[in-house]
């Protein structure tokens, strides 16, 4: 009996010498296979110079049949209407709209450059005095676009590519460059020093 | 819930109630077999009411065929042995677009469709073949309740069990333990452990038990009051209300009794206050560090 | 047989020089500055393959430098010039609770334990140090040197890391040390000398004359040896002295800058030494596989340089292949397998030239 | 043979370490490299998610559910949805729900490959890793194509979906998944029966079933320890009960049931069932049917409350949702896989090596975004 273990021990101790060396061994021909194709598995882009979309050495899928993109938000400030929807939406906080009445629906204020009437057709009742979006907070979750009833705010690139290029790269030294501000500028005192007017001509 | 469903249940309901409970205990899809039963459950509050309030909507009966329920099947399957005339005699305009577009998707796999069909009928007759037995089978809440109650009276609170069981605060160490061991319940995965604040000064623990072998599942809650709230710890029951209790009492400050690591799990140790609370109020500070309540300018 | 030979000429050519001692110390001097010249070239050339191999086996490319400004030269060429100006650059950090003295001492220990190895190294049959008549014997004990500089640097760091990774390291050289010598002693039963050259002149006359190939059992006592080497030089499969996941970097964990860059020079010197090691022993030196032919000494240190770098590639290969190995799963491969393998080669090489050879 | 024991020494793994995936901190006292007793330290990346559910709407707690876990975040949409849905009682139609699994799978797939990856990488293979990672891109490639995001999707919403499938997706697919099932081989020879690999994991950090079931861990590492539980065949939801997949089971095929081994070799089967569940739901999947059909014009579930658990990359991902009737809940608790599954470390690895208890620690897979929340 005894010597049968002994054996069965020996069988197995020199099995496994022979997994260890025909597994090593195998695995380094799979590694060697990867190493004489590494020109043609090479999966890896040269970032600066070669950015993603690259046709001539595509990495696998056609990128022109997107229809959607995660990327900085814009606002397009003549098409909004100050329904402030999309800082409702956002679940970090991160869009701050304020918005005063116009003086009249509708109609242009031109001291402001204040559009009054959207590409919809739709007549403004609002004039947007500050719409600021803190792009070091906003975390790409696309909410604040499906909201909106004139379709002015986007993330850039997609579908809106004829408008805006997609853009991932927005770094900044400061990150108080993040803060996008959107509204008109001058846009609070311009109404501010109308509204003065119009109380000195009453 | 479609109004398919909603039929399907309402018609399963009313054979229940005439004292056929297998119908709904044959059913494959779980989800709808709660469905019926919880539907059952409120049903036999009043049940004279239900027969009144659903017989007339019941399903229109074709007389040619006895699964013949769905009309928008039976439909199709005429147009599938090519009689297409009916269909198109169809005045009912919605009716008529909803079997053609049923038509079309069975049309490309007319085997499957008529196995389907086929299957419900057998389904159905089996239904009525066994209408006369009339045993009613208990949830297994009310099982649980009137297992408990035989060994520990009073542990049990609630009269409807048809979610959870309340249970007393004072038999749960015991009650824990025989739900873990005894055979027929076997309760040995604890899926959950959560605290709630009902707000009126209640905090309520919940443990969300299942069983891997006889594949059930219930719901546990206690309840304390916020001034003293204590619960028996079930840590040495299962394993993992270690960590679940320690979040707990990280969360909400319901203290276990008979853990043997009472600790903060999520939150540092010195952290004041119990966040999940619905009076926590956030600290000022943090060790020095101002916690901002609200971004600037952003007001 | 170098330092003679510059002496020699020196004297020759100033043969009116009074005094002979500054001689000497150039003579001296000469080959050590060139060896560490040697050194510090072939790292960065071993680094850049390093990175290459790794990044082909991976489906990658590796440092490269296209377009605008060739960030990393062409092919990514200057990637370990870069590295090794960054370890220059890099800020130079003692703990405060460290042993100051063994902390600054532990790299230079290492490194010059890797650095005089290289005395003995045959590159042709004129180009070496010094011919010592117990060349191998010599490299053997001065690579032991290592144990205590790990030793010193896991211990000096006062860290719970470098400490575990500073006696991981000892138990497996000094367990290691005894399967390469053990296959060594083959080596020197055919040869009959512990002479670096003597065993590569016994090697004469092509690939069929080379020691691995005398006897059946020669692939296997090379074998045993060459891993051992990858055990004593702390490659994977047995990096567990700095494994990255284990114990973050082990004995240089608290190293950084130029220091780090010692340990990381010495273990890609101990590499080279162990490659000529092998080489020497069992792969004809700086011998041409075919007899009689390309047999100069230029192509000899060709051959020499090109056999090494392809064991140096393979021990890159097997790198970036297999996982690593576990202590006491260490300690049975040397104790259990290597052991036994190497003293049953002893008996049957014996036996085997006796009866056949 | 007599034990010699010296004194023991406290550890700190992490929470700075290489093999901690995370912000995780493990007080271990070893004596030697072995390792005695083992205490998990979490919270280091508490984000308060289930305070911050509180004061969010419910469509907004789905990009919180994204970040929890962040290598399996379709998944985490996907439990949610599918608690809310069931508590709002709302059908969606087959498109929605084949694409729904299209994705989830898809989802386990890609993170099954970073865990498989990162447990070679704890182990010491470095180049499987980065095999691993190259087709996991493939599958980011494949979400950012549906929905723009790589990472956090924010892609199933309550009653639908956010964007259709884009042109070209089906076949992107199909042409990733054949790709992609001969990589699985390539990877099985070159890491999962090397010898090397096998000798560190096989018999290690075994699992009994009971304990498994005690401490409340599921998932993978429950079915490598040789119980045959996956709630999408036990409890379906959405419609994982069309379709014909097996639940692979660890079968103790290098050591004992239950180890490490066996936990890796699970997730690689189940790659292959995924792929399976991918072809068909592609096949048997709707051309028509409209993704927003279903969305609810106003998110105010009824008073009452769900228990709702799905089958995540990791285990059983429960959401607990308790609503009062408005449009945001009274609260959410989320039972995460990896708490669970990390609780279990000090029972099953207390008494190897040092180098076994990352070794465990990896083959658990834990995210601890989900374990902090």
């Amino acid at each position: 009996m005894d010597s049968f273990n002994w054996v069965n021990n020996m069988i197995k101790y020199f099995t496994g010498i022979w997994t260890s060396v025909s597994t090593i061994v195998g695995g380094m021909g799979i590694t060697f296979v990867h190493l004489i194709r590494a020109r043609k598995d090479n999966v890896t882009l040269q970032y600066p110079e070669e950015r993603w979309p690259r046709p001539e050495r595509n990495i696998g899928f056609d990128h022109d049949s997107y229809n959607v993109i995660r990327s900085r938000l814009h606002v397009d400030m003549d098409d909004c209407i100050g329904c402030l929807k999309c800082e409702r939406a956002c679940p970090v906080d991160c869009i701050k709209i304020v918005t005063e009445k116009a003086p009249e629906r509708g109609t242009d204020i031109k001291e402001v450059s204040h559009v009054g009437v959207t590409s919809n057709g739709t007549r403004k009742a609002m004039v947007v005095t500050r719409f600021d979006i803190d792009m070091s907070e906003c975390c790409y979750c696309n909410l604040c676009t499906y909201p909106c009833p004139e379709e002015c705010i986007f993330m850039t690139g997609g579908p809106n590519s004829s408008k805006h290029p997609i853009d991932y790269e927005f770094s900044e030294p400061d990150r108080d460059n993040l803060i996008y501000k959107f509204a008109k500028s001058g846009t609070k005192e311009g109404l501010e020093k109308l509204r003065n007017e119009k109380v000195a001509e009453s | 819930m479609s109004p398919d469903t909603e039929k399907i249940i309402i018609e399963l309901v009313l054979k229940a109630l005439n004292g056929d409970m297998d119908s709904i205990n044959n059913l494959d899809d779980r989800v709808l077999r709660s469905k019926a039963k919880a539907a059952l459950f409120k049903a036999k509050k009043d049940p004279d009411a239900y027969r009144e309030k659903y017989s007339k909507s019941s399903i229109p009966n074709d007389n040619e065929n006895n699964f013949k329920n769905d009309p928008i099947t039976s439909y199709v399957l005429k147009g599938l042995d090519g009689d297409m005339d009916q269909i198109n005699a169809i005045e009912d305009r919605v009716l008529r677009g909803k079997v053609k577009a049923a038509l079309v998707k069975a049309k490309k796999d007319p085997k499957s469709f008529k196995m389907q069909v086929g299957l419900k009928e057998v389904k159905k007759q089996t239904i009525e073949l066994d209408e006369e037995k009339v045993d009613i089978e208990e949830s297994i809440n009310q099982r649980i309740k009137k297992l408990a109650l035989e060994k520990f009276p009073q542990s049990i609170l609630n009269d409807d069990v048809e979610k959870f069981l309340l249970v007393d605060l004072k038999s749960w160490s015991s009650l824990s333990a025989y739900l873990k061991t005894e055979e027929s319940l076997f309760f040995d995965s604890l899926q959950c452990q959560t605290g709630f604040d009902l707000g009126e000064g209640l905090l309520e623990a919940r443990y969300n038990l299942h069983s891997m072998k006889h594949d059930h599942y219930t719901e546990i809650r206690i309840q304390v009051t916020k001034d003293n709230p204590r619960i028996p710890s079930v840590e040495e029951v299962w394993r993992i209300a270690d960590w679940f209790e320690r979040e707990t009492y990280d969360m909400l400050g319901i203290h276990f009794d008979g853990h043997r690591d009472m600790r903060r799990i999520l939150l540092p140790d010195d952290w004041e206050g119990w966040p999940l609370r619905k009076d926590y109020d956030v600290q000022e500070t943090y060790h020095g560090i101002v916690i901002p309540k609200m971004k600037e300018g952003w007001e | 047989m170098t330092v003679d030979f510059i002496y020699n000429s020196l004297v020759a050519f100033f043969p009116d020089w009074a005094n002979k001692d500054p001689f000497l110390m150039i003579s001296m001097l000469l080959p050590l500055v060139a060896t560490f010249g040697f050194i510090t070239i072939y790292a960065l050339v071993v680094i850049y393959a390093e990175l290459k191999v790794s990044s082909f086996i991976q489906d990658k490319v590796g440092p490269m430098g296209q377009g605008v400004g060739l960030h990393a030269g062409k092919w990514g060429l200057l990637q370990p010039i870069a590295d090794a100006l960054k370890l220059l650059s890099k800020e130079d950090i003692i703990p405060s609770s460290a042993n100051k003295v063994l902390f600054i001492l532990a790299p230079f220990m290492i490194f010059v334990g890797a650095f005089i190895s290289f005395v003995a190294l045959p590159f042709n049959e004129s180009i070496i140090v010094s011919d010592l008549n117990i060349g191998i014997f010599y490299i053997l004990g001065v690579g032991s040197l290592a144990v205590i500089a790990l030793i010193l640097a896991g211990w000096s760091s006062n860290n719970k890391w470098s400490l575990y990774g500073g006696m991981r390291s000892a138990a497996q050289i000094i367990s290691y040390e005894i399967p390469a010598g053990i296959s060594l002693i083959v080596v020197i039963m055919l040869a009959g000398s512990l002479n670096m050259q003597e065993i590569i002149l016994y090697q004469e006359g092509g690939i069929g004359n080379w020691i691995i190939f005398d006897n059946p059992f020669m692939p296997i006592a090379f074998v045993v040896y060459f891993i051992s080497a990858l055990a004593e030089t702390n490659r994977t499969p047995f990096d567990l002295p700095e494994s990255e996941s284990e114990l973050v970097a082990g004995f240089v964990t608290e190293y950084s800058g130029m220091r780090y860059a010692f340990f990381f020079l010495s273990e890609y010197a101990n590499m080279f030494v162990v490659s000529v090691v092998a080489v020497t022993g069992f792969l004809g030196g700086w011998q041409s596989p075919f007899a009689n032919y390309l047999n100069s000494p230029a192509m000899g240190l060709f051959w020499m340089l090109s056999k090494t770098a392809f064991l140096i590639f393979i021990m890159i290969w097997i790198r970036w292949t297999v996982p690593r190995l576990r202590v006491d799963q260490l300690m049975h491969l040397c104790w259990k397998v290597f052991l036994p393998i190497g003293l049953f080669n002893i008996f049957a090489v014996a036996i085997w030239t006796v009866l056949i050879g | 043979m007599g034990v010699i024991r010296g004194e023991e020494m406290v550890l700190n793994i992490g929470p700075q370490h290489p093999a901690t995936h995370g912000v995780l901190r493990l007080q271990v006292k070893t004596d030697g490299e072995i390792v005695s007793e083992i205490k998990p330290y979490i919270g280091y990346l508490h984000r308060c998610f289930e305070k911050h559910c509180e004061n969010v709407t419910y469509e907004q707690v789905l990009p919180f559910t994204d970040r929890c876990d962040y290598l399996a975040s379709m998944t985490m949409n996907f439990g949610y949805v599918v608690a809310m849905e069931e508590l709002m009682e709302i059908r969606v139609n087959d498109r929605v729900q084949h694409i729904r699994v299209v994705m989830a799978e898809l989802q386990r797939i890609a993170s099954h490959l970073l865990g498989l990856g990162a447990f070679g990488l704890d182990i010491g293979a470095f180049t499987p890793f980065l095999h691993m990672l190259r087709d996991r891109e493939r599958i980011l490639d494949l979400f950012e194509m549906t929905c723009g995001a790589r990472l956090l999707y924010n892609y199933m919403w309550i009653g639908g979906l956010s964007h259709d499938l884009p042109v070209g997706f089906v076949e992107s697919t199909y042409k990733f998944l054949d790709y992609f099932e001969p990589k699985i081989d390539e990877f099985v020879n070159l890491l999962v029966h090397n010898k090397i690999f096998v000798e560190r994991t096989a018999d290690i950090g075994v699992m009994p079933q009971d304990v498994a079931i005690s401490y409340g861990v599921t998932g993978p590492n429950l079915r490598a320890s040789g119980l045959n539980w996956d709630l999408r065949k036990n409890d379906p939801y959405s419609i994982y009960n069309k379709f014909d997949f097996n639940i692979p089971v660890g079968q103790g095929g290098k050591g004992t049931v239950g180890d490490c081994w066996d936990r890796f070799y699970v997730r690689v089967l189940e790659m292959k069932e995924s792929i399976k569940i991918v072809r068909q739901a592609l096949a048997s999947m709707p051309k028509d049917g409209d993704v927003h059909q279903s969305l609810p014009k106003k998110i105010k579930p009824p008073i009452g409350s769900i228990y709702r658990r799905t089958e995540s990359p990791r285990g059983d991902l429960g959401y607990y949702i308790e609503s009062d009737g408005s449009n945001v809940p009274y609260r959410l608790k989320m039972r995460s896989p990896a708490f669970t599954a990390l609780s279990v470390i000090d029972e099953i690895a207390a008494g190897w090596l040092l180098s076994d208890v990352l070794a465990i620690l990896g083959s658990l897979d834990i995210v601890l975004g989900e374990i902090d929340r």
